[in-house]
């Protein structure tokens, strides 16, 4: 396992966006219309830089091999940059130790095994689970399925009506019972960006622990896990310029080491037989199966690219981009912007809606002119529900976006307002 | 622009005209069966209320929420529905879905507006959309009524 | 979703290995010592053309987007080649509907689901699940998890000393209380072919389900599931050309109908609300998050490139080097071979030892040639036990291998008998 | 050839000759401290029994079986500890390890041999293999004993 000490050191680049934006030749692309693409869909998945793609193609056709202590020389370099791998995502989010870093498919799996892993093994009917209403999917049925299973109960902080958590509520929601703390660093819908250290001092004041759904934040701030203080960091690496296919849990390793495997194969294992068999130490004992070592790699080199310019810098920059969008778009007229109107408390999602026409129908006109943004429910139906909204239309940010995109995302939606005959 | 021409194409004025005038709309009838469609996904919702007197569909309503497209349609739909029999109407159901499997319009009587939706079957994600009117007339029709959904877990 | 019938034709390629070799670049690498890589480590994992890794960066560079019904041009896209990309699937293993087909991370993965979202559903204490002694740990250690947690009694077909099952005993270990049988179709450790048809017929007539890890026979011999008459069958695509991150489980339609979903998350579901959830239909209920997209697209190229060779023709060549590995490793003084000494009964793996040279020894002692085989216990250990030794060295083949690549196989086991001084 | 060079800088003649011919393997001692060692992935298995008397490793025993660098470093440590203090014993052990993590052979009294394992440091699958006996030396001389695995987890 490489050391995170013995890690290459990455330097630092300006944060310079026609640089950045060679890096990326879908953003040259056209739609069928012929217009050019704007990309405003970054909170659903990001696109991949240059030097990602050289990265997979580059394991594939040098170094390609299972990994898992053979003896071969494909193997060894394979296994090693599979470990560097994890290294890199280790320093990236402070963490003490590799071993703390389990690779998995995406956020959802890293929820759904400490679901299993950790709550199944350690909670009792009656525990508390706490959640809130801004959560994604991932961060409210893995524990729905555990509630229903296991007879623990499973709470929310509401959701005030600007899109911010409920902090008083919060309070008294987390209780003497509670044993874990599940919540999202940034919502996906509206871009909100919770007070962690509110909720892990109130949660460590009854001795719970935290679980932080980092899907939106890893790739958007910097995130130092010992600092945050919590138990468990969830995130995906598609939504940080890796590939599909690479999530990553991390968790104090006493918590990891406490824990029971999730699922059951190869390499998960000191020893089988017919009778019984006995874990691997962590990581391994959690990554049951030939792992996903391409992307992963690629992860590792997605990081390198985003700790080359700064994870201050891609804040300072989505800041920026988002406080243009949120008072560029509250001059279209018919435009009411949900959430937070400000740029220091939420990251770089805006979800809105435009009087009179269906969010499905906004995308449908601004997809012909090369703007790409989401509608629908986000995978986020409580907050929908609590917005009294079917759907929302979502513009959503990330490094290579500018305000020149911004501008192309207002005179679409006035183009919209014109083609419906919204007055 | 550019664009014009493609998204013409999707919401032909017609369209458009049914979106803002819905017909059939929240019609005060006194139905024999109905049935509920949505498309959970997107958010459309969609009520199809029918008065079957001897067979004919003597009165039809819908209701509901969504999308433009999701929305003209079941107007549409209403309109040919509305003085057939069952069988003719779920005749039309089925050259409804033909239509958006094919873009092809069929040459067939009633479907004059309707034709106009051709252009959905160039958007793979909208032909739900368009089809829920017709699908949720057709469970209405079938015996017992009941829900149906448009989102076939295919993504 | 794209029908089967929908997808277009892979046209037949004759079998022309020199084309076939200059498809996968790695085979031209050198390792440390200056030698040419001969790579026979083909059942940890497979390498990849060209073909497959220019799909990769194609659908990065060109059509990346998360898919889940959005409204823009790129994930309009990228969602119609993740569902081709299915279909493809199902035509390659003979599926009835595209539906039918889970994408997971590898065979450990679907395994796993079925011991989750099936067995742990439907089981009850004293149910039986019969296995094998010749599994993968991958077969074993969910079901032992299975057993531990729900109270199941887990049962073993016993290997016969030439690495076959006791088909007669299999007759007798399968009874009416068992519910299932999750068999390998061919052992990765030995190479052994199980004989489906007998094993399938019997589960059958005790009402038993059939679940066949297919890890080692989809990329090496035409698989068709209907005439299989099996309910499950699981796979990877790291093993069939296709990349890391991406596998397969297929299951009858009503069968996935009636089962409880693995995973929670987004994309799983139909409605979310705080008190309840309802679950989406397969095989969404089963792909659970983010899929990884990407690698399922390139499994698709994987599996078309497999079609143009013919599973018939893969099968021909891996038999006769097979053949002709068995004859010519039988020559080298000290060297002796486990499983069936018969290329009709097994596929393209021979495990084997060399008197007096632990077999780590052997494996990097062919390095330094190039020649990359596995040593170990091939997450096998049962079999390990049965044969009573420790390790075994492993060769394995797969479409691009020659007979040349034995001779040197075979060669360089000679001067590892020299070197260690075997008589 | 080309890969002798490197084959033999793993190889060096010292490491076969100890494999062929283990030292103090087997041997018969009354132990007052003994440990088990193993290496799960590569099947090396060690035992090594010390008899330690006033402080000093009066005998020292190994058994097990493995790959010939795992054989022969657990061969060359029991020459190494034999008629030293527990605490010189550690200190080669922490020498030992450090020469793998470094792949500097140290300059100190009693490592001649040992040195030649030097070349194992290049080889990181086989790190694993070269220590196992030292851990399981160090080991048995912790108070208790027990079992120790070079398997780290970390694959
Ligand atoms: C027969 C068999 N089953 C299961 C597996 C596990 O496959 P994976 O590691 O891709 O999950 C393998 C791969 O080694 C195998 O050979
Ligand atoms: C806040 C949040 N949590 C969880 C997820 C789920 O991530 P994935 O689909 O990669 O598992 C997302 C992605 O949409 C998200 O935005």
């Amino acid at each position: 396992m490489t050391s995170i000490a013995d890690l290459p050191a990455v330097e630092r680049l300006p944060y310079d966006i026609a640089r950045i934006r060679r890096d990326f030749p879908i953003l040259k692309r056209e739609v069928a219309s012929g217009a050019h693409l704007v990309y405003l869909d970054n909170a659903a998945t990001s696109q991949r830089p240059v030097q990602v793609l050289a990265e997979i193609t580059r394991f594939y056709r040098d170094h390609n091999a299972n990994i898992h202590r053979a003896v071969h020389t494909l193997s060894v370099e394979a296994t090693e940059l599979y470990e560097q791998a994890r290294s890199k995502v280790a320093r990236f989010i402070g963490a003490a130790d590799p071993r703390e870093i389990i690779f998995t498919r995406n956020t959802t799996e890293s929820i759904n095994l400490v679901a299993h892993a950790w709550a199944r093994k350690f909670l009792k009917p009656g525990d508390e689970v706490v959640v809130s209403e801004i959560e994604h999917h991932s961060n409210i049925v893995p524990w729905q399925m555990l509630r229903d299973e296991r007879g623990i109960t499973l709470k929310y902080i509401p959701m005030l009506p600007d899109g911010t958590l409920d902090l008083d509520a919060a309070q008294s929601i987390i209780t003497e019972r509670t044993r874990l703390v599940s919540i999202t660093a940034m919502s996906n819908a509206l871009g909100t960006i919770v007070p962690l250290d509110v909720i892990t001092a109130r949660a460590k004041a009854v001795g719970a622990l935290v679980l932080v759904d980092g899907a939106q934040s890893v790739p958007h701030m910097p995130v130092d896990v010992q600092a945050l203080g919590v138990d468990f960091l969830a995130f995906s690496g598609h939504k940080m310029l890796a590939p599909f296919g690479i999530g990553v849990l991390w968790g104090r390793l006493p918590l990891l080491d406490s824990m029971d495997p999730f699922m059951g194969g190869g390499d998960m294992i000191s020893t089988v037989s017919m009778e019984r068999s006995t874990w691997a130490d962590v990581p391994a004992k959690f990554e049951a199966g030939t792992p996903n070592v391409g992307d992963a790699v690629a992860l590792g080199a997605a990081v390198d690219y985003l700790t080359a310019l700064g994870m201050d810098e891609v804040r300072r920059h989505e800041r920026e981009i988002t406080d243009y969008a949120l008072r560029r778009l509250a001059d279209v007229p018919g435009v009411t912007i949900f959430g937070v109107p400000d740029a220091d408390r939420r990251g770089g999602v805006i979800s809105f809606e435009l009087e009179g026409v269906h969010p499905h129908d906004i995308g449908q006109v601004l997809d012909t002119r090369g703007v790409a943004i989401r509608t629908g429910h986000h995978c986020a139906q409580p907050v929908m529900l609590a917005l009294n909204v079917p759907a929302t239309a979502r513009a959503s940010f990330y490094i290579y976006n500018t305000t020149a995109e911004v501008d192309a995302l207002a005179s679409g939606l006035e183009e919209v307002a014109r083609f419906f005959g919204v007055k | 622009m550019a664009e014009s021409g493609l998204l013409e194409d999707l919401y032909r004025e017609i369209i458009l005209d049914h979106y803002r005038q819905p017909r059939n709309r929240n019609a005060a009838i006194e139905p024999t069966c109905s049935a509920d469609g949505a498309n959970p996904l997107c958010g459309d919702q969609v009520r199809v209320d029918v008065a079957l007197v001897d067979g004919v569909i003597e009165a039809i309503s819908f209701s509901g929420q969504g999308c433009s497209i999701s929305q003209a349609s079941a107007s549409m739909m209403t309109e040919y529905a509305k003085g057939r029999t069952a069988a003719e109407a779920l005749h039309g159901v089925e050259a409804f879905q033909q239509m958006m499997l094919t873009g092809v319009a069929p040459d067939i009587e009633g479907f004059d507006d309707i034709a106009s939706l051709v252009g959905v079957a160039k958007f793979a994600a909208r032909v739900k959309c368009a089809s829920l009117g017709w699908k949720t007339l057709a469970q209405a029709l079938a015996e017992g009524g009941g829900t149906v959904t448009t989102d076939d877990g295919s993504r």
